[in-house]
């Protein structure tokens, strides 16, 4: 039950951050739910990594790890896949907010009800 | 004008599929789908040949020019096979930390897309924050529109 | 924005060169411990953020900036380019046992079995071109962080819209 | 020749260091002054066009076979076991034939941007980011990892939002670029997660070892149909398809004409990703599994219904719109139909398991459809630079503020005449040649869609003759500025105008050389549709170069009879006579004016009931947009799992 937690923050962080992005007018909510959903996909990824039950110690040879196998670790590639989604996430987090700033100098807006100069 | 109903019925239906699949993959142990071949005679070396793609098996393989046969290549797990040859004194990479080495060796083109990716992001950040027009020109009014 | 209290200016001042050293350390010791070009930038990027918050907004050399960044990025993609000459695009030129500077791995390692591990006792200089990007990648960071903190600080906080 | 074959080699890696390498240095050039900074955009982008070139051209040579790169691999003889791992880059004819289409438009707009972007600030940035978008949308089309694929979406997304609030002295682009990133970023992440899922389920990320992997133990499980659902639902959303195009319009219309021209190419890379996510992800070894069949044959189902929204719901918008670059905004959602609609149908037909009709007409279907790619990158591309030439000039984007800009740019209303014809359909050029194909393959597969597709091909010609009427024609707005738009301008529009002049007289070669390798490489080898000048689709036979000689013919007969007929001019005065959009004139003895936006007022009153609720769909609330998104991925994934 213990291992399964993890799954569970999954959806949950998934389905909170959609609710979000679908129901709450703030700008900065808005970005906050885009980062929680991107939470629980980077959450996703790490899970993998310790999916297998005995594969637990960290992929980094110290001279702790004995017997020699390789099968000792906890897969690598998601931790790296992370890596990757995480700076990411930071950089298109960082460019929404800017325009965010910037909509706010051009036009005092703060919820996506005054954001609707297109459409139609 | 959507009502709040349809917005809780799509939002339920997707976090549905996916804690569905999310469950699903929770217990599948090691990765199923395709057989995994490890009695193969792996890491043969080759006089002259290239790396093509070998349709039957779905990966890259080298074809010997010079017996006009596909050699099949090592077929093990993604991870164990980055292990493996950071352990191995005579691989490729050796570094202690497996991760840093597939983020920039095994993987290093996705670290470069990423670090492009702050790059562009930085890029973004300093045209949005910016005046659009040097000083002179936006006294005359700049460009209309 | 207007400055923070001397305190903070003080407390600021004193952690600056620890907060930066470690940033160094996670950076150039990415290949062996926990970290690497992106976290030791990250660390180094929130120093500046720090900065900006006790000192206001004081002048920024944002050229400066730009030129180290695209400097981290030129290195970094130039090293993934030299390996066209022995290999492939990001081929680890430098790397293997056989090379006497940036290959040697083996230093302080153990065998187990037929294995040999290395422990974190390895050289700095090992594993070939992934400590040369480790630190083309944490200049690249510290600067891209530093220029979207500043940008956007100097925005929100004097109204600057400085172009270019 | 040995330093070519290197070059070929390695060609896969150069041509996606150029445009990065470039991009990276040119914060730095920038600082030397600006006419080397231009020099340098444009090195790159004819450097790596060129390279685009050569690259297809060994590609074709070779029928379409791949040309593999692994990143990372050691060369000699001793072949790197870690090869099969690493990322790789996979260059079959598909991805050739995106990377010219990539590589030209992005010459163009990079010309056009010399003069069309010289009175802003920050040119360093804007030049860094379109060679960053170049890349990406490189680096989309030719890679074979599907995480790679994600990472270079995502530098797609983030350059061109940046490019999007490039004026940033409107407030608008902010808007625009707000959502497009908000909708992409969010599309994003649900490829990540389905990424995760895929590498949870088979350990590995290459796509051609998952295209082998999936199904090939005879069935297909329910997390391979959620991923496709996933996937299509996300790249079909890159692509700009109803009804995930909500943020589309709002970026097109904000971006700067040229970067708008590059979005469309980067649009069409998450096509590109549609159909290897189909073709090759899922339609891999479509000859030895039965589910397969199943699965592929509901996801051409699938995207012939999202090709069929697209076409409609984005021609009959543009018909209302009075803002010039959302008119061809919603117009690229309609061409993008076309792609859909015409690989779908070869989709279909390609897994019902049943051979004949696919070399019957499920092959003319997909060839249509794929060439259509190529005349939409280029008459598209063509059509929004010549729409930011119109705003440089007209100084507005309201079609009812314009008029009379014909008299001083008579090189834009020819490119514009072009572009537009070709977009409409109108024999001889390209854009029939692709749609005639489209036509009458899908006419076969189902009688009501081909007429869909005519029906959408009117409505376009309609939109355009207003656009052209409203801009060009009529008397002239004092207040505008004169004269014809910068040379680079015109060399800009020249190169695209140019190509498709080519496209237009020489379709069946085309298809021969470029189209079918591409073809082939995703459907397997089949009969040949273009070999000789004329175009056989297997129902009909196209060859503009007759139907050009019949209308000189009749150009000449209808000459002679004008000559035979009374001299003289139209009497004074007449000529003068007001148009009736925009202009003022007198109906019963009242003032009464149409506005260019709304002439056709008829069918819209007409079609009152389907354009309230439309209007109220497109309601500029991104949380809406977000809503449509989700129930569309929702749906697609209850379709695919449950059908």
């Amino acid at each position: 039950m213990m291992s399964e937690i993890p799954y569970f923050a999954v959806v949950a962080l998934i389905a909170i951050g959609l609710y979000i992005v679908m129901f709450k007018r703030n700008l900065i909510k808005l970005a906050m739910g885009i980062v929680l959903i991107e939470t629980g996909a980077n959450l996703f990824l790490i899970t993998l990594a310790y999916r297998h039950g005995d594969r637990l110690s960290s992929p980094i040879f110290t001279s702790q790890i004995m017997g020699g196998d390789a099968a000792a670790y906890s897969l690598p590639t998601p931790h790296a896949l992370t890596l990757t989604s995480i700076v990411i996430g930071v950089a298109t987090t960082a460019l929404l907010l800017a325009f965010f700033m910037k909509l706010y100098q051009k036009f005092q807006v703060s919820t996506i009800d005054d954001m609707r100069r297109l459409r139609g | 004008m959507i009502g709040k109903g349809w917005k809780l019925a799509a939002l339920f239906l997707v976090v549905f599929m996916m804690g569905f699949v999310v469950w699903e993959i929770r217990d599948f142990g090691e990765p199923s789908g395709k057989a995994v071949d490890a009695n193969l005679d792996d890491n043969q070396d080759v006089e002259n040949g290239m790396l093509v793609w070998d349709d039957e098996t779905g990966q890259i393989d080298i074809y010997d020019e010079t017996t006009d046969t596909m050699v099949q290549q090592d077929r093990t797990m993604m991870d164990d096979t980055f292990i493996s040859d950071s352990v191995d004194p005579n691989g490729t990479v050796n570094a202690n930390n497996v991760v840093t080495a597939i983020v920039f060796d095994y993987r290093g083109f996705d670290t470069l897309g990423e670090a492009t990716v702050l790059f562009a992001a930085v890029s973004g950040v300093m045209v949005a924050i910016r005046v659009a027009f040097p000083k002179k020109k936006e006294e005359e009014g700049g460009e209309k529109e | 924005m207007k400055e923070m209290s001397p305190i903070v200016k003080t407390i600021t001042k004193i952690s600056f060169a620890a907060i930066f050293l470690f940033g160094l350390y996670i950076i150039l010791h990415g290949h062996l411990t926990p970290g690497g070009g992106f976290q030791g930038g990250a660390i180094i990027g929130t120093l500046m953020a720090l900065y900006l918050v006790a000192f206001g907004a004081v002048k920024w050399r944002k050229k400066v900036l730009s030129i180290i960044e695209s400097t981290g990025l030129l290195v970094f993609i130039g090293t993934g380019l030299l390996g066209l000459t022995t290999g492939y695009f990001f081929f680890n030129f430098i790397g293997g046992t056989d090379n006497p500077i940036f290959g040697q791995q083996l230093n302080g390692g153990e065998l187990i079995g037929d294995v040999a591990f290395p422990s974190n006792s390895a050289p700095l200089l090992s594993s070939g071109t992934i400590s040369i990007m480790n630190m083309a990648v944490g200049l690249e960071v510290i600067a891209a962080l530093t220029l979207i903190i500043v940008t956007m600080g100097l925005f929100a906080f004097a109204g600057s819209e400085e172009g270019e | 020749m040995s330093f070519y074959n290197d070059l070929i080699t390695h060609a896969p890696a150069i041509i996606i260091a150029i445009p990065l390498l470039f991009a990276f240095a040119t914060p730095l050039i920038g600082k030397i002054n600006k006419y080397v900074r231009n020099a340098w955009a444009f090195t790159a982008v004819l450097l790596s066009g060129a390279l685009a070139y050569v690259l297809a051209w060994e590609v074709f040579k070779n029928g379409g076979d791949p040309n593999v790169y692994v990143f990372g691999g050691a060369d000699g003889t001793a072949f790197d076991v870690l090869s099969n791992v690493r990322i790789s880059f996979y260059v079959d004819g598909m991805a050739a034939f995106m990377g010219i289409i990539m590589a030209t438009v992005a010459f163009a707009a990079v010309i056009y941007s010399f003069s069309f972007v010289k009175k802003y600030t920050g040119q360093d940035k804007y030049y860094t980011l379109i060679l960053l978008v170049l890349a990406a949308s490189f680096g989309m089309v030719f890679t074979g990892d599907v995480f790679n694929l994600f990472v270079w979406f995502e530098v797609s997304s983030v350059a061109i939002c940046g490019l999007i609030a490039f004026r940033s002295n409107r407030g608008e682009s902010f808007e625009g670029a707000a959502k497009y990133l908000i909708y992409s970023t969010i599309a994003g992440l649900f490829l990540l997660f389905a990424i995760g899922l895929l590498y949870g389920q088979y350990g590995h990320l290459n796509i051609k070892y998952l295209s082998s992997a999936i199904g090939a133990n005879g069935s297909m499980m329910v997390l391979d149909k959620i991923v496709l659902g996933i996937l299509i639902t996300v790249f079909s959303l890159k692509a700009g398809a109803v009804p995930m195009h909500m943020a589309t319009p709002d970026g097109y219309s904000e971006a700067p004409a040229p970067v708008t021209a590059m979005m469309v190419t980067a649009s069409q890379a998450g096509l590109y990703a549609v159909f290897r996510t189909c073709f090759t992800l899922y339609g891999g070894n479509i000859q030895n599994s039965l589910a397969q069949i199943d699965l592929v044959h509901a996801a051409g189902y699938l995207l012939v219904i999202l090709g069929v929204l697209s076409m409609f719901v984005g021609v009959t918008l543009a018909l209302v719109q009075k803002d010039i670059k959302r008119l061809m905004a919603y117009h690229a959602i309609s061409q993008t139909g076309y792609m859909l609609l015409g690989v779908g149908v070869g989709l279909a037909v390609f897994a019902s398991g049943d051979n004949t009709d696919f070399a019957e007409f499920g092959r003319t279907a997909m060839t249509g459809g794929i060439f259509h790619i190529f005349n939409h990158a280029l008459y598209k591309g063509l059509l929004f630079l010549t729409a930011g030439a119109i705003i440089f000039k007209a100084g507005t984007r309201d079609l009812n503020k314009m008029g009379g800009l014909g008299r001083d740019m008579k090189m834009t209303a020819l490119f514009f005449i072009i572009g537009a014809l070709s977009i409409a359909g109108i024999p001889p050029t390209n854009g029939f040649a692709s749609k005639f194909l489209i036509y009458e393959s899908v006419f076969k597969f189902n009688p009501v869609l081909g007429a869909v597709a005519m029906l959408v091909s009117l409505l376009t010609l309609a939109s355009f003759v207003k656009v052209f009427y409203a801009a060009f024609m009529g008397p002239k707005n004092p207040e505008m500025k004169t004269g014809e738009v910068p040379k680079s301008m015109l060399v800009g529009m020249a190169v695209l105008a140019g190509m498709i002049v080519v496209f237009s007289l020489l379709p069946s070669l085309v298809i021969g050389e470029i189209v079918s390798p591409a073809v082939t490489s995703l459907a397997g080898p089949g009969p040949e549709i273009g070999t000789s000048l004329t175009m056989f689709s297997g129902q009909g036979a196209w060859n503009p170069l007759v139907l050009l000689a019949v209308l000189g013919v009749t150009l000449v007969i209808g000459y002679v009879i004008r000559m035979l007929g009374q001299k003289g001019t139209v009497p004074k005065g007449e000529g003068k006579k007001p148009y009736l959009f925009g202009n003022p004139t007198e109906v019963n003895g009242m003032p009464f004016v149409v506005p260019a936006s709304n002439v056709y007022w008829g069918f819209t009153r007409a079609l009152k009931r389907y354009y309230k609720p439309m209007e109220k769909m497109h309601s500029g609330l991104i949380n809406e947009y977000v809503f449509w998104f989700v129930a569309t991925a929702g749906l697609v994934m209850l379709a695919l799992t449950f059908l």
